[in-house]
């Protein structure tokens, strides 16, 4: 097993650097970069001062006219693509080992420091909805195992289907329009992860508030969560449930639970673990943007969304980095865990 | 020995080779399995009429006539174009059958048959009462979007998209992914691990961009966009395969197969593959839910179907611009939600099928 | 314990069968009943509805009572069932190989028992479960604790089986067929244990097997089942001396033909050198310096054409490990030479081609057959890659045949493996082997799971396959009558060394090992 | 000569003409000049901000920044054009000639930190901004030669550009930063400290991407000047951030926030049918304005052979049925332009008037001769959405013009082609205007189709005019100077990232802009311009669509103001003058 950790972790390196590499290459022929991004806001002024200005003293010429070239080349200088693409690889990646990810393009903040500043965010929504999920799914896919076909196996079934299909920011929208708009129930807040008086409560109260908070956007976001993994579980213990050593367990006298939880889970979570790592990296990563709009949160989903079709390089490629690294470092865990869980997986050779 | 001939006998009648497609007992046993589930019977039965709907949605909704007989002769404007002068109209193109002058012209000299749905997916309606999106009426029974057209004709059309896409992606990238995840889970060793870095590097390709710079060499069309999907989605299935398969293949009914010397290839899928059935089954009408949100995706980025085409992610969309008009959200909504059950439903019946164990009383 | 009219049906798709119709059978406390019959008769069923572990509903009881302490088991509720299953009513199931949970440890399965009838802690379970280990005769129970089943050789799972079965000291043990794995030794001193305990706690036990000897001596009474009806019921003396219904007679009567064949200095087959076979010990990832276990250590080998070669041996001596070894299945040095071929130096694709002409079963055949494939399947699939030229229908033919050839209904053959009865499991992974028409077949517990007759249909079988097509045989099995039927060339294991070797009159009647020596002593009696 | 040296000494600048209010005016008409202080306004927007500095080119600023915080030298008047008053600068001296400007500072304006604005503070904002702020600062003020400081209360500027008739104004916009902050801030940086600032509000509060909370400076030194007299009433002004556009509308309508001046024809018909409207608790507003509309329209690509002529732009706009669209799409809500400079005074009505006419004659040659028949109308229908009649206008046209339809097809005669439109996007925001219009096409037998591309990319494409046809929108002005080169000069048409998208390159257009830009007076500006736009119009350059004569404001009723200036230009800015009523406030629910 040392061995092929050992392999393992010698290959992150290589995968990472291809990984890099063939993003890097892609990035470049992507049509408008970051200069064109930048000459697009001055154009249409969106956030350009003197226009805003302008809209206010209305009446006065704008002066609007084309930049001249000079200006161009000095943002093009600005975001360092007057340099040959390999020699900005290198640079890139020279700093990205020693974890230097340097600042956004379009904000005087480092990377980092945006991810930290998004990252609570996310964390709240992956997290808990991610417990939920797993908490809810699980078991209850074990139940729709045990009484396969039953009725509650059929109303469960087609409530979660339909819970899935119900489209997240659709039904993000019409929760905000029902308990926290100003036509029918106002019982709920529409935006944000915490009161705007956060700071002056009491710890009882910050939860509260938090909770208070989490409520329509985890719904939200978990609503179309629980179908797969309830019924991949539903399906592996179907799989599992009838085999002979479960009859030896029923025969020793254990009860369902100990027969379920005690026994079978260990055989038919296999699968389930192989779905984990991406669940976590999603915890962090993914999120949701629609969501995310909808509540007026700032999360890693808004980020590398708004970062990609802005082509904030920076950020698109240090997300990629932390992020693949987190990942591949996850699948080595799980793969080890597959080799915990069942001790007769090994990664050799077929013998 | 105890067993008589008789019980060859018996046993003959199966296995003679008959012209007509005759299924061994145990694909026998599985249908009925299969049909004695009446859920996944009438699932499969309207997941079926479901796709032929909108498979035949030209001829169900359409804002051309089925046929019109026009002095003497007849015309099938379905399938022929006409320009507008054959019925003495005014132009060479070809003719716009919404038109009531053009109607009238038609009717003066003969008569035409129109289909269920008088409306194409891309028709405008003009004699809107109210803005667009109108509410549901007699004569639009699931009301009109927010460009005035029907929203049953385009729901109609945009579930062909839709089905035949998802049915597509689902299929391609089941097949490409769990052809992958077993050889990867199956060989082990070298070619797991440089499989699986492979994997790594292909699920780390920068997906939006790549669309971003096709879209920009070519206008996407449903089967382009199918290709460039399957691209990427097929990456989903194989950790599931590939760890079941990591399993199964130390088992002794494994050493058994290669004891007999069957190829790998074989022992693959006649031993592994059927244990990799259950993440597959479970997750097929997701990834076919998610091919359909997929598409929704693409268009929210501009990279998806060219504007004006009918699919159930546009509607969705539309639902979410029109609050106020809560039939385009709802349509959507039930559509897919009623599809996915169906294909839940069926994934099942299948599922049971294929079980050896099943404990079911019918 | 008393079973009242008992009839069981099992349904698959369409298609009912009964399999047990309408028995009627008594268990005492401190006695022994022998439940005896033909392969597939319905034993294990019966076993398996008393504590209701059939798979129902596709199994179900169309009527009968099944009488315990005046409770009946079969309208009992599930936490009454519970209490009762593996406390009062403890179950050895037939196929132990199987029967265990892969994943968990020894001690997990054993200790389970314990702390939930008797509510030990994981300390006192560890003590009594190691306890229970040495009572049943496996070696360094130690470190066996820390073990999985498939670490196991046949004999200790069935060992640890039993011991689980034990652990509670039941009412009553059903134990279905508990000594198939074990060698004469260790068969005697399980039932020595057995016989104890029903003496000193009053237990009642129902025991299944095919082995008359044993029913003989440690059975107060005894049931004859003969498609799925109890034909003859009486006390052990009874039925032995004067067997009334006419398959209790056949079944009495039958015995392995007692010969002693000949070598006949024929060309050697397959040969093997220095074979061994080491496992790595410790488990826990992260531990550098590995233990090994020798399970195979150094053995030399040799078969030859048209002829058989016993292996007999201590349980968890390693013979299936050499057998899989010799197979190619299981990761081994030393050198293999088939038909003087290296063996070892073929290309995986070259191997394949050779693989029609050595076939092998296993001694778990419920393991080895896929359990989605249909029995039709899983026969065919050889002669799919070895007799590509024969039509679907020929093929067809040659299932039918091996089939028959093996005493199997052929139109039970679309079912799964798991609608079988041990014994019919044993027969099909058989056919399979002999479908092929191999060269060499290792045969490893063809039939320990068969009642005596069908044992020596198979014996029959396999020897008129040797002389026809001068096939060879590595025959492994506990069952000196067996081997003594069987083998030219006897070889005897113990601790993964090969201890003796002859012919097999050499070695039946004048051995020289000690190990030998109290085996075939412990055989006799 | 002597006069153009005569030196001119005022309260105020125009670009033409005298100022409306006097010199020693108390306060703007739209002031309400005892308005009450206090109260507080909640503000929300859409989108998001990471930057509370709005000079430099990085970061996205809050919106409201720019207009709270900072105070420039002169002020505009909502109610005029082209004038500004003095603000910061009491006064201002120039001679007519332009060739300098110098401001003389109030003495008594301070910073918000209470240090006194200097004319050093001007020197450095002018060179802080030219040398570190966004690029856009540059081409402003790219006219100024030399920045002088006379004393602590004089600045002067000297133009380099005496044609640059606006740079005065332009100069009196600069924001006014005070040098002892701004030396140890970076201004390129985006940040997010709370600056000093020269402006009425300081910030108290910031939550990037979330909230904004200005407060008003207590003793802030302009509160009787009158710029300010009745203005910037409010204590608190909150300004919330959502990022829905759905979102939004429910947290208005919920009362979470108190202005919504962003409401679509569909909203405004829609969203509004709650109780708090019916009881009279949120005023819906349609407020006229006589803002110069900008234009936006169908521009075609002219560099391409295939839409070089005028016959086929033409046709095309005849298959536009704008009255069926405006009617079922866009509740009605909408005007036809029917000019390049539609609301205004500037836009071309009926036949061109003698005075046009002297400026038109010359160029006829190089002018469409309907420019002298006929007044420019666009194509109308009766909303039934059969245009027929209109198709067949456009099928003769096309006709005239040697068009024909073979095979369904339309040929360009130029090119012996079929005839296809790629209408390029960055949204979908047109879709439902355009898909009934390529629809009517197809039936000219043109083959039209939406191409829709992400923003980055559409920028490029266009700018690399590769392109058929896009939706443009010109920025609106009213008084119109030389931005108008690049928007239709010949020269701009060459350029890459010119404004000058569809590659007009016509001398009647050039010399009529450059009429505009010497234009002496507001009435031969207007003269000019109103040339230009027929020209414009009549060369069926660009397919003009519609603009919204009214705003469309709704609030919570608990505010006052008297009149909304005349020239609002859409952007509704009640931090300026509307002020807080308690009593209406009482009634509203919290
Ligand atoms: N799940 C099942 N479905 C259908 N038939 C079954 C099933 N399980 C067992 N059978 C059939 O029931 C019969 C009795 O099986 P059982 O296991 O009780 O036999 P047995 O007497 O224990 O035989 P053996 O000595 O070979 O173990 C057999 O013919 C077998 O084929
Ligand atoms: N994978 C393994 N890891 C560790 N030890 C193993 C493993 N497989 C087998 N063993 C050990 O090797 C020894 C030989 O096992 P083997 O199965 O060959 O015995 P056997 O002679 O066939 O016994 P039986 O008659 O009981 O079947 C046993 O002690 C067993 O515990
Ligand atoms: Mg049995
Ligand atoms: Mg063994």
């Amino acid at each position: 097993m040392w061995r092929y950790i050992t392999i393992r972790l010698l290959l992150i390196g290589p995968t990472l650097f291809g990984i890099m590499l063939v993003n890097f290459t892609i990035v470049q022929f992507a049509p408008g970069g970051p200069v064109e991004q930048t000459l697009l806001k001055l154009e249409t002024s969106q956030y350009a001062p003197t226009l805003e200005a302008a809209r206010i003293t209305h009446q006065h010429p704008t002066s609007r006219q084309h930049l001249p070239q000079e200006i161009i080349a000095q943002i093009t200088a600005q975001y360092g693509f007057d340099k040959p693409a390999h020699i900005r690889f290198w640079l890139m990646l020279k700093n990205y080992v020693l974890f230097d990810f340097g600042d956004s393009y379009y904000r005087d903040a480092s990377v980092l420091s945006l991810i930290a500043e998004k990252l609570p965010t996310s964390i709240s929504l992956g997290l808990w909805s991610t417990l939920l999920i797993y908490l809810i799914s699980i078991p209850l896919g074990i139940k729709k195992a045990l009484q396969h076909r039953s009725h509650f196996d059929i109303w469960t079934s087609t409530l979660i289907v339909v819970a899935y299909a119900i489209p997240g920011f659709l039904f993000a929208i019409i929760l905000i329009v029902i308990f926290a708009g100003g036509s029918y129930l106002d019982w709920l807040p529409l935006r944000g992860l915490t009161s705007d008086h956060f700071n002056t409560l009491s710890l009882a109260g910050k939860i509260k508030d938090y909770l208070w908070h989490l409520i329509l956007p985890l719904t939200a976001y978990t609503i179309g969560g629980f179908a797969t993994l309830t019924l991949l579980t539903k399906n592996s213990f179907l799989d599992e449930i009838n085999k002979h050593y479960v009859t030896t367990a029923i025969a020793k006298g254990l009860n369902d639970k100990q027969v379920l939880y005690g026994h079978v889970f260990r055989n038919s979570m296999l699968i389930i673990i192989a779905s984990f790592p991406t669940a976590i990296v999603s915890i962090f990563f993914t999120g949701s943007l629609l969501i995310e709009v909808i509540f007026s949160l700032d999360g890693i989903g808004l980020l590398s969304y708004e970062a990609i079709i802005n082509r904030d390089y920076p950020i698109v490629f240090s997300t990629l980095y932390i992020f693949t690294l987190i990942s591949l470092l996850l699948k080595l865990l799980s793969d080890l865990i597959y080799h915990w869980v069942d001790p007769r997986i090994h990664f050799d050779n077929r013998k | 020995m105890k067993h008589s001939s008789a019980i060859v006998t018996q046993a003959k009648p199966s296995d003679q080779p008959l012209a007509y497609w005759n299924p061994s007992p145990l694909t026998q046993r599985r249908i009925d399995i299969f049909l004695n589930n009446k859920r996944a019977k009438w699932s499969l039965w309207l997941f079926a009429l479901m796709l032929t709907l909108s498979l035949c949605s030209p001829i169900i909704a359409n804002d051309k006539p089925l046929v019109i007989q026009y002095k003497q002769s007849f015309f099938f404007p379905v399938f022929n174009a006409y320009p507008e002068t054959t019925f003495g109209g005014d132009f060479e193109t070809t003719t716009d059958y919404t038109d009531p002058y053009i109607i009238a012209l038609i009717e003066k000299n003969g008569w035409l048959i129109w289909p269920l749905i008088p409306y194409h997916y891309t028709t405008h309606i003009r004699n809107l009462t109210s803005p667009a999106p109108s509410s549901p009426s007699s004569s639009h029974w699931l009301g009109t979007d927010d460009q005035a057209r029907d929203v049953l004709a385009r729901t109609l059309y945009g579930l062909r998209v839709s089905l035949l896409f998802a049915i597509g992606l689902t299929f391609g990238s089941s097949l490409i992914g769990i052809t992958i995840g077993a050889f990867q889970g199956y060989f082990g060793g070298t070619i797991d691990l440089i499989g699986q870095r492979f994997l790594e590097l292909w699920s780390g390709l920068p997906t939006v961009y790549l669309l971003i710079i096709i879209s920009s060499i070519i206008t996407p069309n449903t089967a382009w966009l199918l290709f460039i999907m399957l691209l990427f989605s097929w990456t989903r299935l194989v950790d599931l395969v590939r760890a079941e398969c990591l399993k199964v293949r130390n088992l002794d009914y494994i050493k058994a197969a290669r004891a007999l010397g069957v190829s790998h290839i074989k022992i693959i899928q006649r031993h592994l593959l059927p244990n990799a059935m259950v993440a597959t089954i479970a997750y097929m009408p997701f990834i076919l839910a998610g091919a359909i949100s997929t598409l929704t995706a693409l268009d929210f980025l501009g990279l998806g179907l060219p504007p004006g085409s009918a699919s159930l992610g546009e509607l969705v969309l539309q639902g979410k611009n029109n609050l106020h008009a809560p039939w385009l959200g709802l349509t959507a909504f039930v559509t897919l939600s009623s599809t996915l059950t169906l294909m839940v439903f069926i994934g099942e019946g299948a599922r049971d099928a294929f079980d050896p164990r099943l404990k079911v009383s019918t | 314990m008393s079973i009242q009219n008992l009839s069981i049906i099992f349904e698959q798709g369409r298609r009912k069968t009964t399999v047990v119709d309408d028995i009627n059978i008594d268990i005492f406390a401190g006695k022994t009943l022998a439940l005896v019959g033909e392969s597939g008769s319905g034993k294990s069923a019966i076993a398996s509805s008393i504590l209701q572990l059939l798979p129902y509903p596709s199994a179900y009881h169309p009527r009968g009572r099944i009488l315990f302490e005046s409770l009946d088991l079969l309208q009992l509720n599930k936490q009454s069932l519970q209490a009762i299953r593996g406390n009062q009513i403890s179950m050895i199931f037939q196929e132990p190989m199987s029967a265990l949970n892969p994943l968990h440890t020894i001690e997990q399965q054993i200790g389970e028992t314990l702390r939930i009838h008797q509510g030990l802690n994981r300390q006192q379970a560890k003590i009594k479960t190691l306890e229970w280990l040495a009572k049943v005769g496996i070696s360094q129970p130690n470190r066996r604790l820390k073990s999985y089943p498939y670490e196991l050789s046949g004999g200790e799972r069935q060992r640890v089986m039993i011991a689980m079965a034990l652990a509670n000291t039941p009412k009553i043990l059903i134990a279905d067929e508990p000594t198939t794995a074990l060698d004469v030794t260790v068969q005697k001193n399980i039932l020595a244990l057995i016989h104890s305990l029903k003496e000193d706690l009053d237990m009642g036990v129902l025991l299944i097997s095919h082995d008359l000897p044993m029913v003989k001596k440690y059975s107060d009474n005894i049931a004859v089942i003969y498609q799925g009806s109890i034909v003859e019921q009486g006390t052990a003396n009874d039925i032995f001396n004067t067997p009334k219904h006419h398959y209790t007679q056949a079944l009495i009567t039958a015995e392995p033909p007692a010969q002693i064949l000949q070598t006949t200095h024929a060309h050697p087959l397959l040969t093997g050198k220095n074979i061994q076979v080491r496992f790595a010990l410790n488990k826990p990832i992260f531990n550098k310096n590995k233990r090994w276990f020798s399970a195979v250590n150094n053995v030399n080998i040799q078969v030859n054409k048209g002829e058989t070669l016993g292996i007999i041996g201590e349980s968890g001596s390693g013979k299936s490990t050499l057998a899989m070894a010799l197979m190619l299945l299981q990761k081994s040095e030393g050198a293999l030479f088939f038909d003087n071929v290296a063996l070892k130096k073929l290309t995986p694709r070259q191997l394949r081609t050779y693989r029609k002409a050595f076939q092998v079963v296993f001694q778990d055949p419920f393991a080895s057959l896929s359990p989605r494939m249909s029995i039709h399947h899983l026969l065919i699939e050889g002669l799919d890659v070895f007799e590509k030229h024969l039509s679907q229908q020929q093929k067809t033919l040659k299932v039918i045949d091996a089939l028959k050839e093996t005493g199997l209904d052929p139109s039970i053959r679309h079912r799964y493996p798991h609608e079988f009865s041990g014994g019919q499991r044993q027969r099909i992974a058989l056919a399979r082997a002999l479908i092929l028409k191999p060269k060499l077949i290792i045969l490893d517990e063809p039939t320990s799971s068969l009642d005596r007759i069908v044992q020596n249909q198979i014996i029959q079988l396999l020897k008129a396959l040797q002389d026809k097509y001068n096939l060879s045989y590595i025959f492994i099995s506990h069952d000196l009558k067996v081997i003594q039927a069987l083998s030219h060339y006897i070889i005897v294991m113990q601790s993964g060394k090969i201890v003796e070797q002859g012919h097999a009159t050499q070695v039946l009647t004048a051995p020289t090992a000690p190990y030998t020596q109290t085996l075939i002593d412990a055989a006799r009696n | 000569q002597d006069k153009q040296s005569s030196i001119i000494h005022s309260h105020a600048i125009t670009i033409h003409g005298e100022p409306k209010y006097p010199k020693h005016f108390e306060h703007f008409e739209y002031a309400h000049p005892n308005a009450p202080k206090g109260g507080t306004l909640r503000l929300a927007e859409v989108g998001t901000f990471d930057s509370v500095n709005p000079y430099a080119i990085k970061g996205r600023p809050e919106r409201h920044t720019l207009l709270l915080l900072h105070g420039s030298l002169l002020e505009s008047a909502h109610d005029e054009i082209g004038t500004m008053y003095g603000h910061i600068a009491q006064s201002v001296e120039y001679p007519l000639s332009r060739q300098w400007i110098t401001f003389h500072l109030n003495p008594k304006a301070t910073f918000s930190d209470g240090h006194p604005i200097t004319a050093h503070d001007v020197a450095f904002s002018f060179n802080a901004l030219m040398q570190n702020g966004s690029p856009r600062y540059k081409l402003y003020w790219a006219d100024v030669s030399k920045v002088e400081v006379i004393n602590d209360q004089t600045i002067t500027f000297y133009n380099g550009n005496p044609d640059n008739t606006e740079l005065f104004q332009i100069l009196g916009q600069i924001p006014v930063l005070a040098e002892h902050y701004w030396q140890k801030h970076d201004l390129q940086k985006s940040s997010l400290d709370i600056p000093v600032v020269s402006g009425p509000y300081t910030l108290a509060r910031v939550d990037a991407g979330r909230r904004a909370v200005y407060t008003r400076i207590k003793d802030y030194w302009a509160q009787n000047t009158p710029t300010r007299k009745g203005m910037f009433n409010f204590d608190v002004i909150d300004v919330t951030y959502y990022k829905d556009n759905n979102v939004y509308l429910e947290a208005f309508k919920a009362g979470e926030f108190d202005l919504n001046t962003r409401n679509t024809a569909k909203n405004w018909a829609n969203a509004y049918n709650i109780a708090a409207v019916k009881a009279g608790k949120i005023i819906k507003a349609e407020i006229p304005n006589a803002n110069t509309q900008g234009f936006t329209g169908l521009m075609f690509n002219l560099r391409k052979r295939e839409f070089s002529s005028p016959a086929l732009r033409e046709a095309i706009n005849y298959a536009y049925d704008f009255e069926w669209t405006n009617k079922n799409l866009f509740y009605s809500s909408y005007t036809r332009s029917n000019s390049y400079f539609a609301n205004s005074e500037l836009s071309a009505t009926g036949l061109p008037s003698a005075k046009e006419l002297t400026l038109l004659k010359p160029l006829a040659q190089y002018i469409p001769a309907q420019v002298f028949t006929q007044a420019y109308t666009n194509p109308q229908t009766q909303g039934s959405g059969n245009n027929r009649e209109n198709l067949k206008k456009a099928k003769e046209i096309l006709q005239r013009a040697g068009f024909n339809v073979v095979n369904g097809k339309l040929i360009n005669p130029n090119t012996q082609k079929p005839v296809t439109l790629e209408i390029l996007q960055s949204s979908t925001l047109f879709e439902g205007l355009i898909n009934p219009w390529i629809n009517n096409l197809k039936k000219l037998g043109i083959d039209a189709t939406l191409r829709v591309v992400g923003s980055a990319q559409y920028i490029s494409l266009r700018n690399n005019r590769d392109f058929d046809a896009s939706i443009i929108s010109i920025a609106p002005t009213s008084s119109p100077g030389n931005e108008q080169r690049d928007y239709w000069g010949s020269q701009a048409a060459n350029l890459n990232n010119s404004l000058n998208h569809m590659g007009i390159s016509n001398r009647a257009v050039d010399a009529l802009i450059e009429h505009i830009i010497d234009a002496p007076s507001r009435e031969e500006l207007v003269i000019a311009t109103r040339a230009l736009d027929r020209v414009l119009l009549h060369s069926h350059y660009a397919v003009p669509f519609h603009y919204s004569p009214i705003s469309k404001v709704a609030y919570w009723n608990k505010f006052n103001f008297i009149a909304s200036p005349k020239y609002d230009y859409r952007f509704f800015y009640a931090p300026h003058f509307w002020w807080y009523d308690d009593k209406k406030a009482d009634k509203l629910p919290r």
